[in-house]
């Protein structure tokens, strides 16, 4: 066996790796969307696909999402595993009666006789700029879905096997892919990618014993930085990125605050209403007795997402979770 | 080659070197609904077809009835009907070949049944139990779709998918008048064209979406004229007169099967019953106007037909009856039977495996159920 | 002043008679909605309606959700108050993008200049036999889009009150109407309706020392019932109607679990992801140390709802309720 | 009378009554685009209007440019470009009254400017300030339209609204080639025709949406054959020819006006620029194609007819570019000031009273303000 360097990747580069493989692998794996074929998407994630493996396995659509999620599952029903690009995350809406109605239900109005395994591509989120509509954090819908598996990765690594995972998947599952951690970058070694792990676990990022941030996605990162940023408070945080929100890893999230003691949630999304409130739900539901304070919430505001000159003031950063986390009831407790 | 290359690319050109690029006179329908019986055409269509027409009509009828009977008796919780009808419902599945797909709407209950699928199977859905009774994969019927329109893009999809593998597969979807102004519809036509699918849309311009009628409906001359629109071709047939339905519906499904792109057609035909039997249609039609609709039965004018050219004898007609009220009988037989169903299947297929939240879910329900087997609930 | 004897309604012609009274008061306020002209809408909410005002007034649309909601949104731009009918909950998903991209965020993105006077009534929830997609609890949707205010009435008054000043609100209102209340009947004086009440306040339904039952809609009188059960077990609960759920009464919500230290969240929608998260992590973020015990959910199984011969084990009964509030810890507390 | 009976109430009639309930030949486009420059129907053009809209496809054509130039020094955070476009945008423009309404796409500022919009005000959107940096009833010009195509039922709506105020109101709303493809589009068209109400909707085909070409949008003879289908007539003209552009929306406008209905107007154009700055376009078309629509730039079609025919000298060529570099010294000295944006302000209009939860939030950003600001920030 040689040993291959590390090479730096972004995260768009492993979801095109990945979307390569599967199609490779399997030729059933189908990708369609609009803009996917001769352009690649406009993030690139599905550059060169078309040029490799015909336009039939990688289609440019007429500009419509029902269509494209309407037909996919169409082409699901026949045996193919269709991954279906949306442009944009507000871009998704025109197919949610599909989604809802549809994709999410096949299997179980079927007494499991007609799966679905239908990929759900979805760049979301904001922080690079986006005018209206392309910065939302739509995790709360798919959440909201029985039958859909939603899984969103931090990490370039992730990005690949999640993506795998996805496609491998019988059922439908929603990529969120947080659009402003494309470019990041990461040692990954494409020539032997990790294996694919199963779709619903959790990953300590960081081990801490002071308390747990719990957050996934694009805020993986600004907690990690947050977490650095905490020691010199005195604060010892533990980061557990969630990679998976259905199926939702109690095990993990609930051992790690059990450590801890005390949580934080942290996510771009609104608040109302958003995946912080179930998140910090079950967790109290569980720990209750190990809690030396409520679960907090940290979180985009409550409002539609704001233009890019003021975003920054929306977004969860470093300083609004340690503030989250100072409040904490350190007095009580520790 | 790819689809793409197949139909030949597409370069915008300035309009002084401007070129229609698909002539669109062959594709607009005729001004009056195409028919056979009782004109000249009958005489071409084959006996045989129509005799088998005719016993599928009298045995859709009485499916019909005794469907809605079921109503009455509480066996069904609600049923569509389709009395009035039957020629289209009938029509269609006559006109796919077994390798081929049928996209049913929540109201073509008869065209799944006339396909093959068992009645009782067919009707889980509106009698309360699982939705899906049968296997779709068995007789190549998707599930009832209920969501107006949406069953549309899925047969697009699944004949691009079946043409992709080299599969010679139609697939036809049936959708009613008011599902044509639902975007679904319209991008599902649209894929269809540009894919140049494999795909036979068929609209029952039955009158009326519930209680709204077509002129709230559209302003368009028929809905057929909506096909020149997607570069399909549109055809007007009368949706009562069955050898017209079904000529046109097999002309379009050939069409299909031989690479020549999608059609839409538009069955012009009446809801002679009301919307289910929980609606009063007397709250917005006349009995006037179903009554020139009942003078243009579909089993009578075929009935008619066959008559008159000395194709049906009393022994052939009391055959369709037998048929058609053994059917009934064991419907209605099947029907009293009250299914089992395990609560406990909620979980079963919500996922290929239950997720750990499900499974606690599933505990929690297990322990309902044992309490109240036990009598000790609450 | 003459004293008129209270006459018993159904909360579905307390519905219409707001209806008739907001046209009957504004001009501006026009119905439309798939049948609800000449045949008064499938559950009679709109009957006669289009015969006093007019088809101009109350107009059968095209068959098309998006296009309802999306001529309505240009109706309101124009001046009008427009009501739209969803026929179920499910058929309301086609509509989602022109309600998430244009009415929630209109008045927003126009710096106040456009506000968007929109009431949308949607029949929701289960307990009425119906074939799938016209049982859904679609709430959370609803709930995790700002700019939107959601109320679903539990009592024919609330029915009346709430629907006025939905309609009189210059915002965008989600009127959810329990489908399985609409035959519900109360006393009621249709002569006198309720002063309506703003948007945004929960009202005690029963008062109660051992526990608090927070609900809203189809699941209030589910939980009054509940209530006296407890009884029997000693157990003196208190029952809360949220009405509104966004905004959110905190106050009064947080009033209550103050005072009887242990809460439940009871609704009929599916558990993740769903409305009882939020409730329960803002109610432990305010009240963590008046709890004896973490507050809990009971809900609907995370699944797409179920045939109808099935529904009664999926939704929420007094014996799900009270299963509950015996797992509210009483040992270590009481 | 409602809307409804002016129409002619629809009743439906068994096939053998059968009639077309509209005719369908006065709906169909012509084969080809319709033009008016270099052809014999510009002499009987108005030379006042002709000249107009020369000066305005001048400072149209500086307008884009001048915006694409900001992208570049970063104070615009993007731009698509309306280059080769300006006939459509302008004409648009032009064709409505004061009190009609504009429905712009996220492509058309230019549109929105030659309504009477402020430049700077017409692309906070694009700078990345607020959305709407106008008030939409100054100029009656909706917010421009991100989502595709969701703009078409709005306008559908106010049209109608105004026309049952009794308001002498036409809304005119624009959508690219790609968004026909949505479901909104042919939900806005039908609801207009159904409605009758007095909307003119403007498809500006030029050719791509992002890199997908035309023929993969659709199969369609043309999409102004998709009027038919509504049962309203279908205009295609070429989307260079200022005076064609202008003409035949004019006249769909008093149509609209004259209580006609909508009308669907296709105008064949070409985008020159990239999709926007941050698209390169020559991943998916070719110089040689972009070429040949330079030849056919709208400037030029009617410069050469100006021309040709005296009515255009040095001095009005010079005034008209006077008048588009004032406007582009203008815009670029304006926008190179730094918008003041108040964070506070992303409560300010959520909802017309803040909610208790707004509050809370707003208490919040304002002590992380007061921290950032005292430098107490972590
Ligand atoms: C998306 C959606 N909206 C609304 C409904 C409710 N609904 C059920 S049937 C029906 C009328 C359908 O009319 P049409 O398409 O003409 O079919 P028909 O009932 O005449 O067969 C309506 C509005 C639905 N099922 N789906
Ligand atoms: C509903 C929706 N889907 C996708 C997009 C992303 N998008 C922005 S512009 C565009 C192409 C539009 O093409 P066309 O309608 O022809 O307009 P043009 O850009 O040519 O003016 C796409 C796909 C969007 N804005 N809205
Ligand atoms: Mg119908
Ligand atoms: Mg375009």
């Amino acid at each position: 066996m040689t040993t291959v360097a590390l090479k730096p990747a972004t995260m768009a580069q492993a979801l095109t790796r990945a979307l390569r493989d599967a199609m490779a692998a399997d030729p059933a794996v189908h990708v369609l969307g609009e803009d996917v074929g001769t352009l690649g998407g406009v993030f690139r994630v599905t550059d060169g696909l078309a040029k490799e493996f015909g336009e039939d396995r990688c289609t440019d659509t007429p500009l419509a999402e029902a269509g494209i999620l309407g037909t996919a599952v169409g082409m699901a029903m026949y045996g193919l595993r269709p991954v279906v690009e949306m442009q944009f995350d507000a871009f998704a809406y025109p197919a949610f009666e599909q989604l809802i109605s549809h994709v999410a239900r096949m299997r179980n109005r079927t007494r499991g006789r007609m799966p679905l395994p239908v990929t759900i591509r979805v760049p979301y989120g904001g922080g690079i700029g986006g005018v209206e509509h392309h910065s939302d954090s739509s995790e709360a819908y798919y959440m909201a879905t029985p039958g859909l598996h939603v899984v969103t990765p931090a990490t370039v690594a992730d990005a690949y096997g999640l993506l795998r995972a996805a496609i491998e998947s019988d059922d439908p599952v929603v990529v969120l892919e947080p659009k402003r951690l494309y470019w990041s970058k990461d040692t990954w070694n494409p020539e032997d990618p990790q294996p694919v792990d199963p779709i619903g676990r959790a990953v300590v990022r960081r081990a801490g014993s002071s308390a747990t941030l719990i957050t996934y996605g694009p805020s993986v990162p600004v907690c990690l930085e947050a977490a650095e940023a905490a020691r010199a408070e005195g604060w010892d945080l533990e980061v557990v990125d969630l990679r998976s929100l259905v199926p939702f890893d109690d095990e993990t999230v609930a051992a790690a605050v059990r450590r801890t003691g005390r949580a934080v949630v942290v996510h771009e999304s609104g608040s109302f209403g958003g995946p912080g409130g179930e998140i910090a739900a079950r967790v109290t539901e569980r720990c209750f007795h190990h809690l030396e304070a409520p679960v907090l919430r940290v979180a985009g505001f409550d409002i539609p997402y704001p233009p890019p000159m003021l975003e920054r003031h929306h977004l969860p950063g470093v300083d609004r979770i340690l503030d989250a986390v100072a409040r904490l009831q350190w007095e009580a407790g520790n | 080659m790819t689809v793409m290359e197949q139909r030949g690319a597409y370069r915008p050109t300035p309009p002084p070197a401007w070129q229609p690029r698909t002539d669109p006179a062959p594709l607009l329908p005729d001004a009056e609904p195409y028919r056979v019986l009782g004109t000249e055409r009958a005489a071409k269509a084959d006996p045989e077809l129509l005799r088998r027409l005719y016993a599928q009509l009298v045995f859709g009828r009485r499916y019909n009835t005794q469907a809605t009977a079921l109503t009455k008796q509480g066996r069904l919780a609600v049923y569509p009907s389709t009395t009035g009808q039957e020629a289209c419902e009938v029509a269609a599945a006559l006109a796919l070949a077994d390798r081929d797909w049928l996209f049913p709407s929540y109201r073509d209950t008869l065209a799944v049944v006339a396909r093959g699928v068992d009645p009782v199977e067919a009707l889980t859905l509106l009698r309360g139990d699982w939705h899906t009774g049968y296997d779709p994969y068995e007789h190549r019927v998707a599930p009832l779709s209920t969501p107006l329109a949406t069953q549309l893009p899925h047969a697009v999809g699944l004949a691009h998918a079946a043409r992709l593998k080299g599969d010679d597969v139609v697939a036809l979807a049936m959708v009613g008048d008011g599902g044509t102004s639902e975007g679904d519809f319209h991008e599902a036509l649209n894929f269809a064209a540009v894919w140049q699918a494999p795909v036979v849309f068929l609209v029952q311009n039955n009158g009326f979406a519930i209680s709204v009628p077509l002129a709230k409906q559209t302003a368009a001359p028929s809905l057929a004229h909506k096909a020149v629109g997607y570069g399909m071709p549109g055809r007007l047939v009368d949706g009562n007169d069955a050898a017209a339905v079904h000529e046109v519906l097999t002309d379009a499904v050939r069409r299909a099967r031989e690479g020549g792109g999608p059609t839409l057609v538009e069955a012009v035909t009446y809801r002679i019953d009301a919307h289910t039997n929980a609606d009063d249609a007397t709250r917005y039609r006349g009995d006037a106007e179903v009554e020139t609709w009942r003078e243009h039965d579909p089993i009578r004018l075929l009935e008619q037909e066959l008559t008159a050219r000395g194709l049906l004898d009393d022994d052939a007609r009391q055959r369709a009856r037998d048929a058609a009220e053994t059917m009934a009988a064991d419907l209605r037989a099947r029907m009293n039977q009250d299914p089992a169903l395990d609560p406990r299947d909620l979980f079963a297929h919500v996922y290929a495996e239950d997720t750990p939240q499900l499974r606690e879910q599933r505990a929690l329900l297990e322990a309902e159920l044992a309490a109240e087997q036990e009598g000790t609930h609450r």
